[in-house]
């Protein structure tokens, strides 16, 4: 297993976000996380990439313990996250923040190569090299948060609301890219509120509900389960 | 109130201003720079500047020009201030550093609210110029005159001496460099990432602890330097030096837009020039009045300052 | 209403002075009171090391009838020096008080321990108004600024023969007040004038103020610290105009920071006598007990203290007969000859003002100046 | 070193524990006995100056002017509580509230000042109240909408406006200052006070020489100001502070006009920080520029702060501390700032909800403290 | 359903922050006493649209009645008085007062004492003698103060401020009844339950007596159950005769409790109407709840 969680918890302040959560994901997969809006995807996803501090449990990385390791020692391991609201720099040109998805790395001829491929994956974002980050339309972030996410090379990929914001046109593209890059070897952790696309992308899919996993099963099992269908989907 | 003075020596305290104003524009970038990524005001920044002062004294006089030596040749000079930067910024740059890890960094860990931090801050500065004071028994201390001024040329009756040129150059220089610094290396890009953002900076991989070390020793380096112009320019110093040129500088910083750096340059020449036209109509003792009330009048049409915060990004 | 008080303070010094008769004046106190600590500690220090000195020279001579100095460190603060006053005064051993040392605290202190009667001899404190503030127990060991002023003023005007001043002065109470009087004294000769702040360092405006006065002569109501830097400053640039100052900026620290070169003929006037010029071997004694060569107002610290304690060895015990004695006094001290006035001045004519002079990065005692 | 400091901390909670045990205590014991405690309390603070408490009294200076600073710095910290505290507003500057109200009385009310008008303590100490309420209102006015660092900075220099102009403007009588600020009155001492130690029938009730009247005057104030503030503060006026402080959109949204309050706690503010102008002023009869420096401004917020902001009793401490400890310890002298300063740096660490926390702080800080970052 | 007044009128409402169209010429009204749900993906614009009734945010142009008056430009303490309350979709309590005192300063919009009111105590009001404070000190000297306190009430009469000290406070015990959590009175908000802060921010917003009340995001991080129970608080609430503008994700939440639904998407209303209708709306489905994608 390339990530495994096992019986994690978080709190903020005295209020426990996440009340034991244990998920694996497997070398190669795209794994999606999915529930309501406060079920604790985000907080899950924050507690993976080192933000928010685990209370119990323990996480494991490509076999290791990183449960209290530093959120940026975490990139240079191979975990990287694009965030939940993107998290574009504002200030920075759309370069500057595809450089600083590659910060950790130091040889530069494979740095100019990833940014060559960002921009080969988003062709807009080409377009807008020079541009502040903060002028971009809400899509064009969501692809730019993507494009420095893949640049430091990570083993797993974490994608936090990818589709948020997105017209439909686009959350089809994001989608197709997401499983283009697993296909390259990328592996990807999706946390989703637009439960139809991720669970017909994902391998498998975990159900969050106020902090508790309460299903997990392959995609395509878990869109034609009639609760998850209810909750989630909408169609009663 | 003496308005024809103003104008018949507009030129002359324009220069005076601008060389002033270009010592508090490098003490307002450790205000900047520290406030742009932790939303903190260094209190004890200003006693960063005065550690500056002394060891650049200690250093001159150590290598025999004490008080009352005379100047060596132009070479000797530049020599002499090249080592002084280099020893004062070195010892600024650490004295920053520690007042980090003293009194910040534990604060950090815990989470503190900022009213905490500004405490912790009083009492570094206390602490620092109590000591220092205590060292040198509250005693002035005086250095040589390295520079003789000599008029180099003269704009609009206003006579500008190669102590005033060198000043402003080197302060500008210095800016320049700090701005390509932030802006164009990969180390500024990890310090501008966690001012706009730390948590996604640190998903970056940025080192959120050791990029705050480093702007405390990049801003400290900078007091190091305005600390030897300062010498330089008024050759005494004392334990209290740093409290007035701290409020000053702290000001230049808030006028240009705190956390942009060259907010903090056109703050501090701003209120340099602007504090010598409100002495020379006013009066010397008013000097610190306009200061502030320019400051106000400012805030109140710009609140983010001249230029806006753009180290950090804009609060909600 | 003053009668009563004046009444009920001499009643009090009655009943404190009750306990100390038998024992006659042995184990009393006189107090240090001024600044030790703070920004103005050093003139404070010179002070009490000059009042330190009469006292050991004293309990030397007089091993079996000892008197206590007690130090009041008020760090030369109003706020500080209230408090201070009413413990001099409820400590009844203490007769007599070298001190105030500024002018500030003296208003605050001389008051409260004038009402109880504490002979007070202030070596140092030199505004004219605190002789007419009704304290009854109040000396000055030294002229006053309207005193210093004028005969700083005619040296300006007959010695060095300036035709345009410009007065600066820092609007503390010792340098406004010295500033005025000499703008009195020279009255057409001063061109302008200006006021600098407390510790301001940078005087851009200020230079170019000067500069463009034609002014053939500064004067500097203030204190050295920063008279140096404005010097310097001024030199640099380019200023050629005399430089001169009161007692305030007679300080070595003030030619080494202005520069020896920028200071060179500086006149600093003082009503204080050049050490070496003190009487008998006190800049000798000085040197050997404190280890430092006499500062500012030492002499006049060490003339207070013995006028005090000659009183004490005459046998006066009380705080009244104390005050009786030194109001009484006549003698020479080792910077003049004192006898006080109904007010507690020094007799005008031993009032003598020095010109020094910056030559070679020191200073020098140059003459006396001329009297009005 | 991190055993001792996990030691020390250790050691520092059982206090804290013991100090909120009492607390408990004191809430649960009868509504009779707390007022009983309360009215001994009390009479023993009046009764200070003639118990001579040997470790307490201060060995080189005049223990009772000592006690009555204390009251006035207390009255000082009232003041900027409800600035700082309650309404969470960062004022630097608020020693040029202390500045306008003594020179109100010194200017009004000293037959030496400038304008001789010479009105009685009892008229000048009103007129200086209001005077400093309209000058906190001026003040801010334009600068409460700014953000919260901003405001440190304005009122810092809004301090420093007023000591320039108290050194160099005529009314001032510039750093030469004013001499013979009125006294409350010019009665003096009944003989049946005779008894109480210091106190002799027939001397003036407020002298310069005998503090003891002043600092009753002052303990009074500070009781009623303590009082009227506890009054403001359990009511809708200290609820929207409380809110304010919290999180001003949220209260705005509920409610709250935010800038009248905020105005108001400034106008209560400075008028404290006046009054407590006014009253040391009396004391001292003279008046200049000296002891406006912004230093003294920056050391009440720190003691506002350490001695925990937002709990009355917590400033008191802290005001008590700060005026009080550099007197007892004399000794040191050089040294006190020095000690000072790393003593605030050292209590930041260890409590930084200061030394008597409000119930409140005590929870945010250890919320806090447990959602620090990740791998430290 | 009869016809019934609008309370609200959202005007042809445009923003744009910067660049970016938060919203884009919106246009509904709510009805006196209906809940109407607000509903579209993440990022449509529903904040944007709560920040603006609420005078939190200023519209770019367009206009805002409230009860036929223009709340564009007013300030936002004084919309809150005019009968418009809110929550917050992240939380907003304060989060060091009580949960009592936090309903208590939705409670003081309502109130008139401000500082002189509650220093001196002035505007009196004779009571009853059962208003007065009561005598619970077992004996001695405690007894005897309140004695005294007792008789200067019954002479003098109480204050505004003690009357209005005590509405607030019986109105906060009230509300948090209603919400069910009126045994967490006494603690800091900070350290209530998730849910509990959630329903503790509504009694809040209650507390202002609202003409109408704006829920942001009100079920979220709630299980079904926890959902079930604010289903029947909000029906409560509307039927002590408050308007609800309700946003929320929970389709299930949405359908069940709202009378007519506003969809929004990309800050422009792309439907409008009742649930059932906006349930069988293409474009809704297509927008809202994502394209189904072959593999579905």
């Amino acid at each position: 297993m390339l990530l495994e969680l096992d019986n994690v918890t978080v709190s903020y302040g005295r209020i426990e976000a996440l009340h034991g959560i244990s998920l694996t994901v497997g070398e190669g997969e795209i794994v999606a996380l999915i529930g309501a809006n406060g079920a604790g995807k985000s907080t899950t996803m924050r507690a993976i990439s080192g933000l928010r501090p685990v209370g119990q449990g323990k996480i494991h990385f490509d076999g290791q313990d990183i449960t209290k390791m530093r959120a940026d020692l975490r990139v240079i391991r191979g975990v990287s996250q694009s965030p939940e609201g993107r998290g574009i720099f504002p200030g920075m040109t759309v370069r500057e923040n595809l450089e600083m998805g590659a910060y950790t790395r130091r040889v530069r001829a494979e740095v100019d190569e990833d940014l060559q491929r960002a921009f080969d994956l988003f062709p807009r974002l080409k377009e807008r090299e020079k541009q502040a980050g903060g002028t971009l339309s809400g899509g064009e972030q969501q692809m730019l948060a993507v494009g420095r996410a893949l640049m430091s090379r990570p083993k797993l990929l974490l994608l936090d609301e990818p589709s948020m914001g997105l017209a439909p046109m686009l959350i089809q593209q994001i989608f197709d890219i997401i499983v283009e890059i697993n296909q390259q070897g990328t592996t990807v952790l999706l946390v989703e509120q637009n439960a139809q696309q991720a669970l017909s992308r994902a391998h498998r899919a975990y159900v969050l509900e106020t902090g508790r996993i309460v299903k997990e099963g392959s995609g395509n099992d878990l869109l034609t389960d009639p609760a998850v269908k209810d909750a989630y989907l909408g169609v009663a | 109130m003496n308005f024809e003075f103003l104008g018949d020596n507009f030129m002359s305290l324009t220069v005076t201003g601008l060389t002033q104003g270009a010592i508090y524009a490098l003490v307002a970038l450790g205000y900047t720079l520290v406030y742009g990524v932790l939303r903190l005001i260094n209190f004890a920044h200003s006693e960063v500047f005065m550690i500056g002062t002394f060891v650049t004294t200690i250093v001159w006089a150590g290598l025999g020009f004490g008080v009352g030596a005379s100047a060596p040749g132009t070479f000797g000079v530049l020599g002499l201030i090249a080592l002084a930067v280099v020893a004062a910024g070195a010892a600024s740059g650490g004295t920053a550093l520690i007042v980090e890890r003293v009194a910040y960094r534990p604060l950090r860990k815990r989470n503190a609210p900022s009213l905490i931090f500004l405490i912790s801050a009083i009492g570094a500065s206390v602490a620092l110029f109590e000591l220092v004071g205590a060292i040198t028994d509250r005693q002035p201390r005086g250095m040589p005159s390295l520079v003789q001024p000599k008029v180099q040329f003269t704009i609009f009756g206003a006579d500008v001496t190669n102590l005033q040129i060198g000043i402003i150059l080197s302060a500008l220089a210095m800016l320049a460099g700090l701005d390509i610094f932030i802006n164009r290396t990969r180390l500024g890009r990890g310090v501008r990432a966690v001012a706009q953002n730390p948590d996604v900076a640190a998903l970056m991989g940025v080192n959120k602890d050791r990029v705050i070390m480093l702007i405390f020793v990049l801003g400290g380096m900078m007091a190091g330097a305005a600390s030897v112009l300062y010498d330089v320019k008024v050759g005494i110093t004392t334990y209290s030096v740093g409290f007035l040129i701290g409020i000053k500088a702290f000001t230049a910083a808030v006028l240009g837009g705190i956390g942009n750096l060259r907010g903090a340059l056109l703050g501090g020449l701003l209120l340099g020039v602007v504090e010598n036209y409100g002495a020379g109509v006013f009066g010397n003792e008013w000097m610190d009045v306009v200061a502030f009330v320019m400051l106000v009048v400012v805030l109140l049409f710009r609140p983010t300052g001249l230029l806006g915060e753009s180290l950090g990004r804009a609060r909600a | 209403m003053v009668g009563l008080l004046l009444g009920a303070a001499a009643c009090a010094s009655d009943d404190d002075g009750g306990d100390s008769t038998d024992a006659a004046a042995c184990g009393s106190k006189i107090a240090f009171f001024g600044a030790l600590t703070g920004g103005n500690a050093q003139l404070g220090i010179n002070i009490r090391d000059g009042a330190k000195l009469a006292v050991d020279q004293y309990n030397k001579a007089n091993a079996d009838c000892k008197v206590e100095l007690v130090e009041k460190d008020s760090a030369g603060d109003p706020a500080q020096a209230s408090g201070l006053a009413t413990s001099v005064v409820q400590d009844a051993k203490i007769l007599g008080v070298v001190g105030p040392a500024f002018s500030g605290e003296s208003k605050v202190a001389n008051p409260i321990m004038s009402k109880e009667g504490v002979v007070i001899i202030t070596p140092s404190a030199t505004n004219p108004a605190l002789a007419d503030q009704g304290d009854k127990t109040f000396h000055r060991a030294l002229g006053n600024d309207a005193s210093q002023g004028p005969g700083l003023a005619l040296y300006m005007k007959d010695v060095m023969k300036v035709q345009k001043t410009f007065v600066v002065d820092d609007a503390s109470e010792y340098g406004k007040g010295l500033a005025d009087q000499v703008k009195k004294t020279l009255g057409s000769v001063v061109t302008a004038n200006a006021v600098v702040k407390e510790q301001q360092t940078d005087f851009g405006a200020l230079v170019t103020q000067i500069n463009s006065s034609g002014a053939d002569s500064i004067f500097w109501g203030g204190y050295y610290r920063e008279a140096a830097p404005f010097l310097k400053q001024y030199r640099d640039a380019g200023g050629k105009a005399k430089f001169v100052a009161g007692d305030g900026v007679k300080d070595q620290a003030f030619v080494d920071g202005a520069g020896a070169a920028n200071a060179e003929g500086a006149i600093l006037t003082c009503p204080c006598v050049p050490p070496e010029k003190a009487g008998g071997t006190f800049a000798a004694d000085y040197k050997a007990a404190v280890g430092r060569d006499a500062g500012t107002y030492s002499a006049e610290a060490f003339d207070a203290a013995n006028i005090l304690l000659a009183g004490i060895k005459a046998g006066n015990s009380t705080r009244e007969k104390l005050e009786t004695f030194v109001d009484g006094y006549t003698g020479q001290g080792v910077t003049t000859s004192f006898k006080f006035q109904e007010n507690g001045e020094i007799d005008p004519s031993a009032v003598a003002i020095w010109a020094y002079k910056v030559a070679g990065g020191k200073i020098v005692a140059d003459q006396e100046a001329p009297k009005s | 070193m991190m055993a001792v400091l996990d030691s020390a901390r250790k050691a520092d909670e059982g206090r804290v524990r013991a100090v909120t045990g009492l607390r408990d205590r004191w809430a649960n014991l009868p509504y009779g006995w707390r007022i009983s405690v309360l009215f001994a309390f009390i009479i023993f603070l009046y009764a200070l100056p003639g118990l001579e408490i040997p470790l307490i009294s201060t060995p080189d200076t005049d223990f009772t002017s000592v006690l009555f600073l204390c009251a006035v710095y207390v009255l000082v910290a009232v003041g900027l509580n409800v600035v700082i505290g309650l309404a969470g507003l960062l004022d630097l500057g608020y020693i040029g509230f202390y500045a306008v109200g003594a020179y109100t009385v010194a200017i009004l009310g000293s037959p030496n000042s400038p304008v001789v008008i010479q009105f009685p303590w009892v008229v000048c100490v009103p007129i200086a109240i209001a005077v400093t309420m309209v000058s906190g209102v001026i003040l801010g006015w334009p600068t409460l909408r700014l953000r919260g660092d901003y405001l440190a900075i304005v009122t810092l220099g809004f301090g420093e406006i007023i000591r320039v102009f108290a050194l160099n403007s005529d009314i001032t009588n510039g750093n030469r200052g004013i001499t013979g600020v009125p006294v409350p009155s010019e009665g003096t001492w009944p003989e049946w006070m005779d008894w109480f130690p210091g106190i002799t029938a027939g001397r003036p009730i407020f002298s310069v020489s005998n503090v003891i009247g002043f600092y009753w005057l002052a303990l009074t104030l500070v009781f009623i100001c303590m009082l009227g503030v506890r009054r403001l503060e359990r009511s809708r006026v200290g609820r929207s502070w409380l809110a304010i402080r919290e999180d001003e959109d949220a209260a705005e949204v509920m409610g709250v006009p935010t800038f009248k309050y905020k105005l108001w706690a400034f106008a209560i503010g400075a008028a404290l920080g006046g009054l407590s102008g006014a009253l040391f002023f009396s004391k001292q009869t003279f008046i200049n520029a000296q002891g406006f420096d912004l230093f003294t401004s920056i050391l009440w917020v720190a003691a506002v702060v350490i001695g925990g902001a937002g709990n009355q009793l917590g400033v008191a401490l802290g005001a008590i501390l700060l005026a009080y400890l550099p007197e007892r310890f004399r000794e040191f002298a050089d040294y006190r700032l020095l000690i000072f300063g790393v003593a605030l740096i050292v209590m930041t660490i260890f409590r930084p909800q200061g030394l008597l926390p409000s119930r409140r702080r005590k929870v945010e800080l250890e919320d806090r403290a447990k959602e620090g970052a990740v791998g430290e | 359903m009869s016809e019934r007044n609008n309370l609200l009128e959202v005007d042809n409402v445009t923003i744009r922050f910067g660049g970016v169209t938060a919203l884009d010429g919106v246009d509904f009204s709510v009805k006196e006493g209906e809940i109407l749900g607000l509903i579209g993906p993440n990022g449509a614009g529903k904040t944007t649209c709560f920040n603006a009734v609420t005078g939190v945010v200023k519209p770019t142009s367009g206009a805002i009645r409230f009860r036929g008056k223009t709340l564009v430009g007013q300030q936002r303490h004084k919309i809150t008085r005019l009968g418009i309350a809110r929550t917050f979709q992240n939380i907003r309590l304060f989060p060091e007062m009580t949960a009592l005192e936090n309903v208590q300063v939705g409670a003081d919009a309502r109130h008139k004492t401000s500082v002189v009111g509650a220093l001196f105590r002035t505007w009196r009001v004779p009571v009853k003698p059962h208003e007065l404070v009561e005598v619970d000190a077992k004996s001695g000297f405690g007894r005897a103060v309140q004695q005294v306190r007792r008789t200067g009430q019954r002479i003098f009469g109480l204050s505004r401020h003690t009357l209005e000290e005590r509405a607030a406070k019986e109105k906060a015990t009230e509300l948090l009844k209603l919400v069910g959590i009126e045994h967490r009175a006494g603690e800091l908000a900070r350290s209530l339950a998730y849910g509990e802060q959630r329903r503790l921010e509504i009694a809040r917003a209650l507390a202002t007596e609202p003409g109408l009340l704006c829920l942001d995001e009100p079920a979220a991080g709630f299980n079904p159950a926890e959902k079930e129970s604010l289903l029947e608080l909000i029906r409560k609430i509307r039927d002590t005769g408050v308007t609800v503008l309700l946003i929320e994700h929970d389709m299930r939440l949405v359908m069940g409790v709202t009378d007519r639904i506003v969809v929004l998407e990309f800050g422009k209303k792309i439907a409008e109407g009742t649930p059932a209708e906006v349930r069988e709306n293409p474009a809704v489905i297509a927008a809202y709840l994502g394209v189904p994608t072959d593999a579905a």
